[in-house]
């Protein structure tokens, strides 16, 4: 059987999700076993241009030079995998929707600001089509594994629709309302095996929200432990700002 | 011999970032000679405005992935200097630990991954695969391990979950420390072994006089989380004082802003740490760069690489001796935090402005944050040391080209991208954070 | 009570016991993890054990039917290869409540029905059980009496009463007497602490009332008559589905069966881990039909399967009155 | 943590090959599987196998053929999951993995004797071809039969090559509708309901079986009773989210009863009172 050929590209982010993939360390031998890995600018000098099986995209689309390039790799490859949450929902990047661009874009680069044109951020999906979803920021190398595989053999991967705290009780970590800060787990897709709250830190909803969440009760356990909604919403907009179409 | 040369490397690979070289001769004259930084701004400092300052290590951590340990400490000094907050001495003895780890996790990455290739001949660390295995294994192997232990500590390398103001979420348990330990002493071997590898290789030879800077102090340790600012025109100031340091200017070419202090330019990263304060490396490092043939000053940029080594030979000794000191006196957990976003206001606030000045794998990275009464950030700014290098690496490329002038297109191609290269540039993180200050005016 | 089956460990010797025990053997027991939470973990000295404890996020369940344990291990490579395996380790479980006991002999009528599950048997071959009395109600959430499960009722290999100087401990099988015989720290029963173990008894039962102003025989009947009632939907209403009232319930044991390839694609394993019928996939069929699509239909149906469904097959409620359920989610049947 | 191999666990496979395969639509595809060692399946009409696709999954499918073809088996299985996704790029030779069968089949025991109404709706037919061929084999053992199909549109009858055989049988009566029809459609069209009051049968010796989707149940049941064939005759066989096929598990539960050990095929007159069961 011929190795599928596979392709990690990235647009607007901090590079850390290739970082992770880089982090599997010897198991990156097992992967190059079955893989063909074409074109990773982050390690690779070699180029590909013609089709491959898999791309695998990192970053929002933040600009059109990005959304074009988006466009071109979708029409190359037969999947695409977004990994990483400003690929999946915007991210941390979505922070600028809630600006005006001119604005924040003088303050960043004063009066040259014009030389570095932007647009409000997007995640992959909403330029193009996406297969797989890996969420999460940075990416849970597990779930990587699993998407990965479930891509090579053609069959669907279900992201997680539960909330963190699924996971989270699962650990037997204490509940954050218990400690008396509040904490994103009860809106926040699960399937990182509430791997911030294990190390005694909050969520911050970086894998987005679950896709039916019961908003009533919610606001009745905000309401159990004094939490104020404007309080929770402040802490949506860091990676979930991109949920709010204008 | 007359000849018209451009080269154009789109997307230089093997770096973080997108940048690109640009090269024009026109009759045997280097007419133009410069690194553009084409990636898309992502304007941080814009949105770390009106966020509370708890949250600013978490974000600024996603400025980079391969430094986001390195964001979070200089995020986390920024943030307690403006708050008048104090760390306890457990806390600065683990967070020299997690800088140590970021270290070691991106000089083996970036000696290995990205330049040993071109020191072999290979295109990428791909086809090494079959060349080189054992070595490949190594790599990933020194890699994952460090990534090992900084998990332990931090809870990922990537985007560090532990580290907040004021101290950390969870600390290391004995079973935890002991891991480490095991861990770190286990890569002794290959150390050596990288060490062995490194010494076969026939590093370029070119030398060009720069200002070297990096963090100085007066103490025994080799000064990575804190000191004074300090260069080798013997210039010396307080982290406060860090825009006067950096001086940056705009070069149209480049969404990255340029710096300069004494020179037309300055370095910055592990070869002028290892000019700058040599006398304070470990001694085994000392060794090792004994063996490599490195002494300071050594003004080779291409052997910013082999000073990577030596600190890593450094970090790993450092990282070993914290630990032990750690299980000798055991960890205090009264000092384990939960903070969240300091909803409960356990940390008082005040108004004010800070400043964190952190020496990360590729130099001194700035961050400065002026915040209201509330804790609420009304002002950040950024500075990163591959910004801070461009303008060195441009006039390094300025001196290189004539010198190899009669050498082939590809041969000076790959000359110049392994230049680029050497200085390990993260372009990611150096486009994020560009912002003009406005200090004269 | 005959006084062979009682013997004492003196208090100065809790220490010493429990780190004789964790040699013979992995011992785990209730840890507090601070803010009134404890959990069963590994421990290997007195201290680390917290005697008092309200109940732990998750039920001990959680070493007889593992999160997570491999079912089968495949290869297929060359040709289909599969080997069915079962994963245990021998462990001493201390501290445990009535309820938690309770609990696992919900599960273990379970597994034992033919088709017998012999991963869960072989696991619990492996397990020897201590428990600890509640000489007072734990919290507010408890109602152990309603289901008869504050009192020992079998279940366990050792049994430790709380008794102030000293615990009073019934032996209660072979593996116990075991324990007695390698810890050297016990010394028989007298008479005065028999007496004083029967008065603590009779004490528990002015403590101990029927929580729910209800009979519990009368407890199937009432939920036939409730099917339709309208109290579902309002807890369907509050509940967010995020499925911990049936991980920390004692007797549920709903598992899904999951593969799991590795990286280079040839072999892998074949697992189960825990499941919830409160979460949307569970009962949606292949076509997307689910069978229960509201929150209030599956929140009936724990309280069904806790109350009802399974009394005319195990004969027993499998609800243990620990109040865990309660504790993490605030809807409650009151 | 120690390691054992446990041979008489219940998640053991039996190994399998497919023999045949036959995309029957653009949505099912039937595979012939023969036992490793010829051994054969011993399942009774009605029963289900879980179908292994390693490092997929499994997957509870009904065997659609019947006990009296000996050294094979077949299973007919739509792609809707990703198990069955996975099977239908299987082709002859592929190696399959087989537990079961499990669960309660229909019993024929009860059934000899008496006159059969068998109602299929849509996939319905896959588990129902079991008993109709195996009735077929046995012929002398059953009175009248009776057989009424209802299925969407023409494209997805499945086994209409077996069906026209029957058709042309004369000791069975056999009738087909659609939903929805071209005009060249010869036969009914209409909801299955529709062919009931058409079949002329003796209450009190008849046994309707039914299977089909879960609204067409309780409409079909409501036509039977009216029909005055007594609840105690009446059998279906329901479909439940598998994972084990042993009652343990918990996806399958219908209030009281696994849908893996006390069905899928359940006697009407059992399950009337379960009001998750239709």
């Amino acid at each position: 059987m011929k190795k599928p050929k596979v392709a990690f590209f990235d647009f607007t982010c901090c590079e850390g999700c290739q970082l992770q993939v880089a982090n599997l360390g010897e198991e990156l031998l097992d992967l190059l076993g079955v893989i063909d890995v074409v074109e990773f600018r982050e390690v690779m000098s070699e180029k590909w241009e013609g089709d491959f099986d898999v791309a695998i995209v990192e970053g929002s689309i933040t600009d059109a030079h990005g959304a074009e390039r988006i466009k071109k790799i979708r029409e190359r490859c037969k999947v695409l995998i977004a990994y990483g949450s400003c690929a999946t929902i915007g991210g941390v990047n979505g922070m600028k929707n809630g600006f005006d661009l001119g604005e924040i874009g003088k303050y960043v680069y004063g009066s040259s600001y014009h030389f570095f044109p932007t647009e409000e951020t997007r995640p992959v999906h909403d330029v193009v089509k996406v297969d797989y979803f890996v969420n999460g920021c940075p990416i849970y190398l597990p779930e990587f594994k699993e998407v990965l595989k479930a891509a090579l053999q053609g069959i669907p991967y279900h992201v997680p629709d539960y909330a963190v705290c699924v996971e989270c009780r699962l650990n037997e970590n204490v509940c954050m309302y218990e400690k008396g800060v509040s904490c994103l787990g009860p809106v926040t897709r699960g399937g990182c095996n509430s791997w911030c709250v294990n190390n005694g830190n909050i969520c911050y909803g970086c894998r987005g929200m679950v896709s039916n969440p019961n908003q009533k009760g919610m606001k009745d356990v905000l309401t159990r432990y004094n939490v104020p909604l404007d309080q929770i919403m402040n802490k949506m907009g860091m990676y979930n700002r991109c949920r709010e179409k204008k | 011999m007359h000849k018209d040369m451009s080269i154009n490397v789109e997307y230089l690979t093997r770096v973080e970032g997108h940048g690109n070289i640009v090269v024009n001769v026109r009759e045997g004259r280097l007419e133009e000679c410069r690194l553009d930084i084409i990636e898309s701004p992502r304007f941080f400092e814009g949105m770390l405005r009106g966020r509370p300052v708890f949250e600013a290590p978490h974000i600024s951590s996603r400025i980079c992935g391969i430094c986001s340990c390195g964001h979070t400490l200089a995020s986390i000094q920024a943030a307690e200097d403006a708050l008048g907050v104090t760390p306890t001495e457990q806390t600065i003895k683990l967070r020299r630990l997690m800088l140590n780890y970021e270290i070691l996790d991106s000089h083996i990455l970036h000696i290995y991954i990205l330049a040993v290739p071109d020191l072999a001949g290979a295109k990428s660390v791909i086809p090494m695969i079959e060349t080189h295995n054992k070595a490949v294994r190594r790599a990933l192997r020194m890699k994952k391990e460090v990534n090992n232990a900084c998990d332990i500590l931090t809870g990922r390398h990537v985007h560090p979950i532990t580290a907040i103001i004021g101290g950390f979420t969870k600390l290391p348990r004995t079973g935890d420390l002991k891991t480490m330990h095991n861990l770190l002493t286990g890569l002794r071997g290959d150390t050596e072994a990288t060490l062995e590898l490194v010494s076969t290789f026939n590093f370029p030879v070119f030398e060009r006089e720069t200002e070297y800077v990096s963090l100085v102090s007066d103490g025994p340790d080799y000064p990575l989380l804190s000191g004074d600012l300090g260069s080798s025109e013997g210039i010396r100031m307080n982290k406060k004082d860090y825009r006067s340091m950096t001086n940056e200017f705009i070069v149209p070419h480049s969404s990255a802003k340029h710096t300069k202090l004494s020179r037309d330019a300055y370095a910055v990263g592990a070869l002028s740490r290892f000019n700058m304060n040599y006398d304070k490396l470990h001694p085994l490092a000392k060794k090792t760069a004994e063996r490599l043939g490195i002494r300071p000053r050594c003004t080779n940029p291409y052997l910013n690489t082999v000073a990577q080594l030596v600190e890593w030979a450094h970090c790993l000794e450092e990282s070993i001796s914290i630990i032990e000191e750690l299980m000798r006196s055991g960890v205090d957990y009264s000092q384990e935090l939960v903070v969240g976003v300091n909803e409960q206001k356990k940390i008082p606030v005040r108004k004010g402005s800070g400043v964190g000045a952190v020496e990360v794998p590729r130099g001194t990275l700035y961050h400065n944050y002026d915040i209201d009464e509330n804790g609420v950030i009304v002002d950040a700014n950024c500075i990163i040391p591959t910004n801070q290098n461009l303008h060195n690496i441009e006039h390094d490329m300025e001196k290189l080209v004539p010198e190899i002038m009669d050498k082939s297109q590809d041969e000076i191609t790959l000359a110049l991208e392994m230049l680029v290269r050497a200085y390990d540039p993260c372009i990611s993180c150096s486009t994020h954070i560009l912002k003009v200050s406005f200090v004269n005016s | 009570m005959s006084s062979s089956q009682y013997v004492i460990l003196r208090k100065d010797n809790f220490d010493g016991f429990i780190s004789r025990l964790s040699k013979l053997q992995k011992l785990v027991a209730p840890v507090s993890k601070g803010h009134n939470n404890f959990s069963f973990e590994e421990v290997t000295s007195g201290e680390e054990v917290a005697v008092r404890y309200i109940p732990t996020i998750l039920p001990p369940k959680k070493y007889l039917m593992p999160q997570r344990e491999t079912l089968l291990e495949f290869n297929v490579s060359k040709g289909l290869e599969s080997t069915p395996v079962v994963e245990h380790e021998k462990t001493t479980i201390f501290g445990v409540h009535t309820c938690d006991i309770a609990g696992i002999q919900c599960l273990n009528m379970v597994f034992s029905t033919r088709p017998r599950d012999f991963n869960y048997l072989t696991r619990k071959g492996a397990t020897t059980i201590i428990g600890l009395e509640c000489n007072d109600y734990c919290d507010e959430y408890a109602s152990c009496a309603l289901v008869n499960a504050n009192l020992p009722n079998g279940g366990y290999d050792l049994f430790f009463t709380d008794m102030g100087e000293y615990f009073i401990v019934h032996v209660n099988t072979q593996a116990g007497e075991d324990i007695i015989e390698a810890a050297k720290f016990f010394e028989e029963a007298g008479d005065d602490q028999l007496k004083a173990l029967a008065s603590l008894r009779e004490k528990k039962r002015e403590i101990f009332k029927n929580e729910v102003p209800i009979d519990p025989r009368k407890i199937p009947e009432l939920f036939d008559k409730s099917f339709d009632s309208k109290v579902w939907e309002e807890l369907g209403e509050r509940c967010i589905a995020c499925g911990n009232c049936t991980n920390v319930c004692p007797t549920c044991y709903c598992f899904d069966v999951k593969d799991e390839m590795n990286l280079e694609l040839k072999g892998g394993r074949r697992y189960r881990v825990w499941d919830s019928c409160q979460v949307e996939p569970f009962a949606t069929v292949a076509g997307n039909h689910n069978f229960r699509k509201e929150r209030a239909e599956r929140q009936k149906h724990r309280y069904f399967r806790k109350f009802r469904y399974h009394v005319d097959k195990y004969h027993r409620l499998f609800c243990t009155g620990c109040g865990a359920g309660g504790a993490a989610e605030p809807a409650w049947l009151g | 943590m120690e390691k054992t191999v446990i041979n008489d666990s219940n998640y053991r496979i039996r190994k399998g090959k497919v023999i045949r395969t036959r995309q029957m639509t653009p949505h099912e595809k039937l595979f012939e599987i023969a036992l490793d060692g010829g051994r054969s399946l011993d399942h009774e009409p009605g029963q289900f196998v879980m179908v292994s696709m390693f490092g997929v999954g499994e997957a509870p499918i009904s065997v659609c053929s019947s006990p009296t073809n000996r050294g094979y088996f077949e299973l007919c299985v739509r792609a809707v999951g990703r198990v069955t996704g996975t099977m239908h790029r299987l082709e002859a030779g592929d190696e399959i993995g087989i537990r079961g069968p499990f669960g309660k089949g229909f019993p024929i025991r009860v059934l000899e004797g008496n006159d059969l109404l068998i109602v299929a709706g849509g996939l319905g037919i896959v588990p129902l071809r079991s008993l109709i061929n195996f009735v077929f084999d046995n012929r002398r053992d059953f009175g009248k039969v009776h057989t009424l199909l209802g299925c969407k549109t023409e494209g997805d009858i499945l086994f209409g090559d077996e069906l026209e055989r029957w058709m042309k049988r004369i000791d069975v009566h056999y009738e087909c509708t659609l939903d929805k029809a071209a005009p060249e459609w010869a036969g009914h069209v209409g909801l299955i309901t529709t062919l009931l009051p058409g079949v002329h049968l003796e209450p009190e010796r008849t046994f309707a079986i039914v299977v089909g989707p879960p609204i067409m149940f309780r409409f079909v049941i409501k036509e039977l009773l009216a029909k005055k064939i007594p609840e105690s005759q009446i059998l279906v066989s329901l479909e439940r989210h598998m994972k084990c096929g042993m009652g343990k598990c918990g996806h399958c539960q219908i209030q009281d009863y696994y849908c893996c050990t006390d069905g899928p095929v359940f006697n009407y007159s059992d399950i009337k009172h379960i009001k998750e069961a239709m």
